[in-house]
C-alpha cells in the first residue's frame, strides 16, 4: 500500500534541479519559461529544487567546459536515489558548435547515463514539458527496480 | 576630641578611593587599597572608645563594682581585621610582581590585554 | 547530634585544606581521597539537616563557644540555619561536590595542584560559612576569604599573563566591595553595639535612622560588588574565564549565590525593607539592568568561557528581579532560578572545561564541528543550552516562566518585555557556541581529539539530569525545598525569635504570625504525565512510520570513506574548510545595533582605573537613592 | 477511560491526524491560491502530501561530517513538539488536554521547532546552513518582541474583567471572554495587537517576505541543504502544521466566540477561519512583495509591530 502511495507521489510531484555547465543560457531562459504562468509546469507537480539533495531530475545543459567538469560528476555524486539525468538542448548530448573547441569535454554521457534528452537549440517549453513527463516514467522505474 | 578621630577615618577612606581610582600605576593602586583599609580599621577601633575606660585587661580578682573598660568587641574585630588587609595587601603585591615579570610595566593603561 | 551539624559542615572543609596543605605534592591519591572526604561529608551533614530544618521547620542555633545571650544581649559568634540557608547549602554542597570530582582530572596537567586544592577547599568552606552564620563580622570575615581564594585561585595558571592580569583586578575591585561591606558593619555596630543578625533585626525593626539608611546602602554596594551587579561587572568576564573551569562553574555556582544570600539575608531578614516599594523598585531595575547588559555583552563575545560569564551576570539580573518582586510568587522564582542557574551554568562551564581539555583552546573561532569527536559532550552541552534558554521540558524555563508570571502581576509589564527579550538572546548566544563550536565542520588540528575521561563526565551528567528532573517534575522541587525557603525570607519573626529567646522578639513585632502560605498553582503548567504518554505516543507512531517499510530499503546511508556523493554540498566545489561560525553569525542583528554594541566595547576597556571608577559611582548613586527615597 | 480519551486526542482529532492532514492541506491551498494569483492553473489542493510521500521514497544521505545523531533527531523532535502545542489550543471551549491550558507555555513550545531546525542545519556542518541559521536566529528575535508585547495586551485585557484585575495568561479563559463580549477585534484597544499578530504570522511561519532563513535560490533552503528523504519530508511536514497551529492560535485569541457546542462543527468552523487568516496574513504578502534582508527584517519588525502592540497595551490600561 505504502509502495502505491510512494509512486503515486514520485510521478506527481518530481523535483527539478538546474545544472548549468556553461551553457550560453537559451536553454535556461527556456527552462524557466516552463514555469511561468503560461505554461505552469506547477500543475504537474514540478519545482526547482535549491539542493541537488532535494532533486530527482537533474536538467543538465550546455556543452560540459572544463571548469565545471569534475563539479558536475561531484554534484551528480550528491543526488539521492532515485534520480533521473535530463540533457537539456543539443549542447550536453553533442555538443553543437562548441565542438572541438579546446575548453569542451565533450558530451554529457561520457560522464553520466542521460535518461531523457530533449532536443532544439534551445527546446521549445512544450517540448522540454514532453521530456519531463518522460523521466518520470523513467523515476518510477528506477525506483521499482530499486525496491 | 573623638571628633579628631572620625575626621581622619573619613580623609583616609576617601583617600584611599582616589588613589584607587586615579593612579595608573598598579603598586600605587595596592598602597591605595591599603589606606582604605587602615582609614575604616581606624574607624573601627574609635566607635569603641568610652571616655575615662581603662584598657579591658584584668584577672577576675581585680575585677569590682568601679573599674570601668573601654569596649573589648571592636578591638578584637580590629585584629582580624588588620589581619586580613595584610593578607590582600600580601597577595596583591605577588600579582604586582607577576604583572611586572609578564607585561613589564606597571601602567594599568598597558596591562588590559582583556577588553570588550 | 543535630545540634553540631552546621559547625560540622563548615569545619570539615576548613580541616581537609589543612589537611592536604600538609600532605603537599607527596601523595596524589591521598591527596585526592581526603578532597573527596572532605566534601562529601560536607554535604552529607548538610542533607542531615533537611529532616529537622525543611522537615519539621524549626531552626538549628548554635552558639560558638557556648556563650548564650546574656540579658537578651548577644556576646558570642552564633550560627543559624534557617529554611533559607539549608536551600542555599543544599545546592551549594552539591556543587562543591560535583566541582571537586571533576577537578581530579581537569587539574592533572597544571603544576602546584596541592596549592590548587587547599584554595578550593578554603572557597568552598568560606562559602558554606558565609551561609550558615548568623553573625554580621563573621559574613564579613567570610566574604573576605572566599574573595581572597577565587582571586588566588583566578591567576592559578600564572604562566599565562591574562591570568595574572585578571587576578589583579579581582582584588583590586573585590577589596573595594568588602571595605564597602566592613564599613557597613562597623557603622551598624555602632549603632546598636552587637554583632548578631537577630538582635539587629529585632531592633531595626521599622526604626530606620540615617545612620542605618547608610549601612544599608553600603551593604547593598558591598554584596553587588560581590554578585557582579552591572556597574561592578567589568572583573567578572576576566575572572570567570582565566579560572580553571572548575573554579570559574564554582564562582558562578556558588560565589555569586553566596553574595544573593547575602543581599537575601541583610535586605528582607535583617533590616525588614521587604514591603517598601522604593527598596522593590531599586532591585527591579538594577536586575533588569543587569540582565540586559549582560546578554548583550555575551552576544558580542569570542571566548567560549567569557560568553558564559556575561550570560552568569545576566541570569543573576533574574534572580535580582524575581526577589526585587518581594511578592510570594516573585521571590519563590527568584529563588528556584538561582538554583536552577547553579545547575545549568555549572553545567555549561564544564563543558567548557571539556573542551579546553580536549582542544587545548576555547576560542570560538579557532573551534568547530566538535559533535563527531566528542558526542557525550555535544549532548550535555545542548541540554545545559536548551535550559539556561528556557525551552520548555527543562528547569530554566519553570523559573523564568515563574518570573515572567510574578513581574506581569506586580505590574512590572515592561520587565515581563525585557526579560523574554533577554531570555530569546540568550537562546541566540547559545545557538552561536553551539554552531561554532560543536558543529560545523573539524578543523585539521583537532582531528584526533578524543573524548574527556569518564571522571569529568560523571558530575556533568548528573547535573544534566537534575536540569531535566528540575524541568519535568517542577511542583515537587517548589513544594520540599523553595516554598519553605520563601516563607522564611517573608516571615523573619521566626528568625529573630529562635536565636534569642522566646520573648525577645515578641517586645519589636506585635503579629508573630507566620507568613502568607505561598500557594500558587503552576497554572497552566501541564501535568508532567499528558508529556511522557505524549512523548511515547509519538514515538510509537514515529516507528510504525518507518515498519511501514515507507522508508528507502537502505534506510540511511552514511560512510566515512571519501566518496563524493557524503561530501556537504559546495555548489559543486570541492569540500574544502569553511567553517560558518564564531563571530560571523548575527551580524544582521549586530550591524543593526552597531552603536549600542560600540559605545559597549569601548566602556568595557579593561582598565582597572575605570572599573573602580564605576564601583565608586554606583556605591554614590545608591546612597543617594537610599537618603531620598527609603523611608 | 480518561487515558483511553486523551490517547484518542493525541491520536486522532487535535493530534496526530489532524496536523498532519490539516496542515498538508493548508500548505496546498496556500500554493493553490498563490497560483490562483498569479493567473497560473497551479498544483492540486492535495500536493503537499504527494510531495511528503515522494520523499518518503526518497533515500536518505547522511554526510560525512555531519553529527549523525541531531542531524537525524532535529526533525522528530520539531514535530513532537508541534504536535504538543497543537494539543493546548482550544477551539471554542473546547480544550483537550489542561482545563488552563497556558499562553507563555504555548510561546515557548513554539520556539522549540525553530530551535529544532536550527540545530538540525547547523548539525548539518555545511557553510550554508550556518548562514541560514544565523538568519533564522535573527528572525526569532525580530518577531518574538511584538507578539510578546501583544499577548500582554489580550492577558491584561481579559484578566481585567475575567481575572478581577490581574492578569490571565489561560486560553480557556480568552475564549470564555469572547464568548461573553464578542471576538477580542471587535475591541477597540484591540485592533491594533490584531494587526500586529497579524504581521508576525508570516515570519513565525517562514514565508515568501520574510523566509530568509530557508531562501531558495541565496543559500539553497538554508539549514535543509544536506537533507533528503524522510528527515526532509518531516521538516516539509513542520513547515506545513507550524502555518495550521500558528493560524489557529490566531484564531483562539481573536476571532473565537462560544462555538455552537458540537466538537466536529466547531473543528471545521476553526478550519475555515484558520484558511482565511492564512489567506490575508501569508498568501497575499506572499504574492506582493519579495524577500527581505535580515537587517531589514529586524528594523521591520521591531519598529511598524511593536508600535502597534505598545499602543493596544496602552489602550488597555486606559481601559478602552
Amino acid at each position: 500500500m505504502f509502495e502505491k502511495l510512494i509512486q503515486k507521489g514520485l510521478e506527481k510531484s518530481a523535483w527539478l534541479y538546474h545544472l548549468n555547465t556553461g551553457s550560453c543560457n537559451g536553454c535556461d531562459i527556456e527552462l524557466v519559461s516552463v514555469i511561468t504562468p503560461r505554461y505552469d509546469a506547477e500543475r504537474f507537480g514540478f519545482k526547482i529544487a535549491g539542493s541537488p539533495r532535494h532533486a530527482d531530475i537533474i536538467v543538465v545543459s550546455g556543452p560540459i567546459t572544463s571548469q565545471s567538469r569534475d563539479r558536475l560528476i561531484r554534484t551528480l555524486a550528491q543526488v539521492p536515489e532515485p534520480k533521473v539525468v535530463v540533457s537539456l538542448g543539443s549542447c550536453p548530448r553533442s555538443c553543437n558548435v562548441f565542438n572541438g573547441s579546446y575548453c569542451v569535454e565533450g558530451p554529457l554521457d561520457k560522464y553520466a547515463p542521460i535518461d531523457v534528452s530533449i532536443a532544439g537549440c534551445p527546446p521549445k517549453p512544450e517540448a522540454i514539458m514532453a521530456g519531463l513527463v518522460r523521466a518520470v516514467e523513467i523515476l518510477k522505474e528506477k525506483r521499482r527496480a530499486m525496491k | 576630641m573623638l571628633l579628631m578621630n572620625y575626621i581622619t577615618c573619613i580623609i583616609l577612606i576617601v583617600l584611599g578611593l582616589y588613589t584607587i581610582v586615579t593612579k595608573k600605576n598598579a603598586m600605587k593602586i595596592v598602597i591605595g587599597m591599603g589606606l582604605l583599609d587602615y582609614g575604616i580599621n581606624l574607624l573601627l577601633i574609635s566607635v569603641g572608645f568610652k571616655a575615662g575606660g581603662t584598657a579591658p585587661i584584668f584577672t577576675i580578682s581585680e575585677l569590682d563594682r568601679t573599674s570601668f573598660f573601654v569596649d573589648p568587641v571592636p578591638q578584637a574585630l580590629t585584629l582580624t581585621s588588620i589581619v586580613i588587609g595584610a593578607c590582600v595587601t600580601a597577595l596583591a603585591l605577588a600579582l604586582v610582581i607577576m604583572i611586572n615579570k609578564h607585561y613589564g610595566t606597571l601602567d594599568t593603561d598597558k596591562v588590559r590585554r582583556l577588553k570588550g | 547530634m543535630t545540634q553540631h551539624l552546621p559547625i560540622l559542615a563548615i569545619i570539615t572543609l576548613f580541616i581537609g585544606a589543612f589537611i592536604v596543605a600538609l600532605i603537599k605534592e607527596k601523595n596524589e591519591v591521598l591527596r585526592n581521597t581526603v578532597v573527596l572526604i572532605a566534601t562529601f561529608m560536607s554535604f552529607i551533614f548538610t542533607l542531615m539537616m533537611y529532616k529537622p530544618i525543611i522537615g519539621e521547620g524549626n531552626i538549628i542555633t548554635y552558639w560558638m563557644g557556648n556563650w548564650e545571650p546574656v540579658q537578651n544581649w548577644a556576646i558570642g559568634i552564633g550560627l543559624e540555619v534557617d529554611q533559607l540557608s539549608l536551600f542555599f547549602g543544599l545546592f551549594i554542597s552539591l556543587s562543591i561536590v560535583l566541582s571537586a570530582l571533576y577537578s581530579f582530572k581537569y587539574i592533572e596537567k597544571e603544576t602546584g595542584k596541592d596549592k590548587y586544592y587547599v584554595l578550593f577547599l578554603m572557597m568552598s568552606a568560606s562559602v558554606m560559612g558565609f551561609i550558615f552564620t548568623g553573625d554580621l563580622f563573621n559574613m564579613y570575615v567570610m566574604i573576605e576569604i572566599m574573595t581572597f581564594a577565587s582571586v588566588a585561585l583566578t591567576a592559578f595558571r600564572n604562566n599565562k599573563p591574562e591570568a595574572v592580569e585578571a587576578g589583579f583586578k579581582y582584588i583590586a575591585i573585590g577589596s573595594i566591595g568588602s571595605s564597602l561591606i566592613l564599613l557597613a558593619t562597623v557603622i551598624i555596630y555602632a549603632q546598636f553595639h552587637t554583632l548578631n543578625l537577630a538582635q539587629i533585626a529585632g531592633e531595626l525593626h521599622n526604626n530606620y535612622t540615617i545612620t542605618t539608611l547608610f549601612a544599608l546602602a553600603l551593604m547593598v554596594v558591598g554584596y553587588a560588588v560581590k554578585v557582579f551587579a552591572v556597574p561592578t561587572h567589568f572583573v567578572a568576564p576576566d575572572a570567570y574565564m582565566t579560572a580553571p573551569s572548575s573554579i570559574s562553574m564554582l564562582f558562578s555556582g556558588i560565589v555569586n549565590k553566596a553574595a544573593v544570600y547575602g543581599i537575601l539575608r541583610v535586605l528582607y531578614v535583617v533590616y525588614q525593607s521587604m514591603n517598601l516599594p522604593s527598596v522593590q523598585f531599586m532591585l527591579i531595575f538594577w536586575g533588569t539592568v543587569t540582565m540586559f547588559i549582560g546578554v548583550t555583552m555575551a552576544l558580542a563575545q569570542h571566548d567560549f568561557k567569557r560568553l558564559l560569564a556575561f550570560h552568569s551576570i545576566s541570569q543573576i539580573g533574574y534572580v535580582i528581579t524575581g526577589i526585587g518582586l518581594a511578592t510570594a510568587l516573585g521571590i519563590t522564582g527568584g529563588l528556584y532560578h538561582a538554583l536552577n542557574h547553579t545547575l545549568f551554568k555549572g553545567l555549561l562551564f564544564l563543558c567548557a572545561g571539556a573542551v579546553y581539555y580536549a582542544t587545548g583552546t576555547t576560542d570560538l573561532d579557532k573551534l568547530g564541528g566538535l559533535a563527531k569527536r566528542m558526542p557525550q559532550t555535544a549532548l550535555i552541552f545542548i541540554i545545559g543550552a536548551f535550559s539556561i534558554s528556557g525551552i520548555p521540558p527543562f528547569n530554566g524555563f519553570v523559573s523564568k516562566w515563574i518570573i515572567y508570571q510574578a513581574s506581569y502581576e506586580a505590574g512590572y509589564a515592561p520587565v515581563t518585555i525585557i526579560a523574554l527579550i533577554v531570555s530569546v538572546m540568550t537562546l541566540a548566544s547559545f545557538i552561536k557556541v553551539a554552531q561554532s563550536a560543536f558543529f560545523g565542520q573539524l578543523p585539521k588540528e583537532f582531528k584526533n581529539v578524543e573524548e574527556v575521561p569518564l571522571s569529568m563526565r560523571v558530575p556533568m551528567w548528573i547535573m544534566a539530569i537534575l536540569c531535566i528532573v528540575g524541568g519535568i517534575f517542577p511542583s515537587s522541587f517548589t513544594k520540599y525545598l523553595i516554598t519553605p525557603a520563601a516563607n522564611a525570607v517573608m516571615n523573619s519573626a521566626k528568625y529573630v525569635e529562635v536565636m534569642m529567646g522566646p520573648e525577645f522578639a515578641s517586645k519589636f513585632y506585635n503579629n508573630l504570625g507566620n507568613a502568607p502560605v505561598i500557594d500558587y498553582k503552576l497554572a497552566g503548567y501541564w501535568q508532567p504525565i499528558a508529556w511522557l504518554i505524549l512523548f511515547g505516543i509519538l514515538l510509537l507512531a514515529f516507528t510504525l512510520v518507518a515498519l511501514l517499510g515507507g522508508f528507502n530499503p537502505k534506510h540511511f546511508s552514511y560512510s566515512d570513506e571519501e566518496d563524493a556523493k557524503y561530501d556537504v554540498f559546495y555548489s559543486g566545489e570541492s569540500a574544502e574548510f569553511s567553517h560558518v561560525g564564531g563571530s560571523d553569525l548575527f551580524w544582521g542583528l549586530k550591524y543593526q545595533f552597531r552603536h549600542y554594541f560600540d559605545l559597549m566595547h569601548k566602556i568595557h576597556n579593561g582598565v582597572v582605573n575605570d572599573y573602580a571608577l564605576s564601583v565608586v559611582l554606583t556605591a554614590a548613586v545608591v546612597l543617594l537613592y537610599v537618603f531620598t527615597f527609603v523611608r | 477511560m480518561e487515558l483511553l480519551k486523551r490517547i484518542l486526542y493525541i491520536l486522532f482529532y487535535p493530534g496526530l491526524l489532524y496536523c498532519f492532514v490539516g496542515g498538508l492541506v493548508l500548505a496546498g491551498i496556500d500554493r493553490k491560491l498563490l497560483a490562483r494569483m498569479q493567473k497560473r492553473v497551479g498544483p492540486p489542493i492535495w500536493q503537499p502530501f504527494y510531495d511528503f510521500f515522494k520523499l518518503l521514497g526518497k533515500e536518505t544521505i547522511v554526510p560525512r561530517n555531519a553529527a549523525k545523531r541531531a542531524f537525524l533527531a532535529a526533525p522528530v523532535i520539531g514535530l513532537i513538539s508541534l504536535i504538543t502545542v497543537s494539543l493546548f489550543i482550544p477551539v471554542f471551549k473546547f480544550s483537550p488536554f489542561s482545563t488552563y491550558a497556558d499562553l507563555i507555555v504555548v510561546i515557548y513550545l513554539l520556539t522549540i521547532p525553530a530551535v529544532a531546525l536550527i540545530v538540525g542545519g547547523s548539525a548539518s556542518g555545511s557553510p550554508y546552513a550556518g548562514v541560514g541559521i544565523s538568519r533564522e536566529m535573527v528572525a526569532i528575535i525580530s518577531y518574538e518582541l511584538p507578539m510578546v508585547i501583544s499577548l500582554l495586551a489580550i492577558a491584561k485585557k481579559v484578566g481585567l474583567e475575567l481575572n478581577n484585575g490581574i492578569m490571565t495568561f489561560s486560553l480557556s479563559q480568552i475564549v470564555e471572554y469572547q464568548a461573553q463580549n464578542g471576538p477580542l477585534f471587535t475591541k477597540l484597544s484591540m485592533i491594533p495587537a490584531f494587526i500586529a499578530m497579524l504581521l508576525v504570522i508570516p515570519c513565525k511561519v517562514g514565508s515568501l517576505p520574510f523566509d530568509i532563513a530557508e531562501a531558495e535560490i541565496e543559500i539553497c533552503e538554508g539549514p535543509l541543504v544536506e537533507y533528503s528523504g524522510a528527515p526532509l519530508a518531516i521538516f516539509k511536514l513542520n513547515h506545513a502544521i507550524k502555518m495550521l497551529v500558528m493560524t489557529s492560535l490566531f484564531v483562539t485569541l481573536f476571532l473565537s466566540g462560544s462555538g455552537t457546542g458540537i466538537l466536529a462543527v466547531d473543528a471545521i468552523l476553526q478550519f475555515i477561519l484558520s484558511i482565511v487568516v492564512v489567506f490575508f496574513s501569508i498568501t497575499i504578502l506572499k504574492a506582493i512583495t519579495a524577500r527581505l534582508r535580515v537587517e531589514q527584517t529586524l528594523r521591520f519588525y521591531w519598529t511598524y509591530p511593536t508600535a502597534l502592540a505598545l499602543l493596544s497595551l496602552i489602550l488597555v490600561y486606559f481601559g478602552l
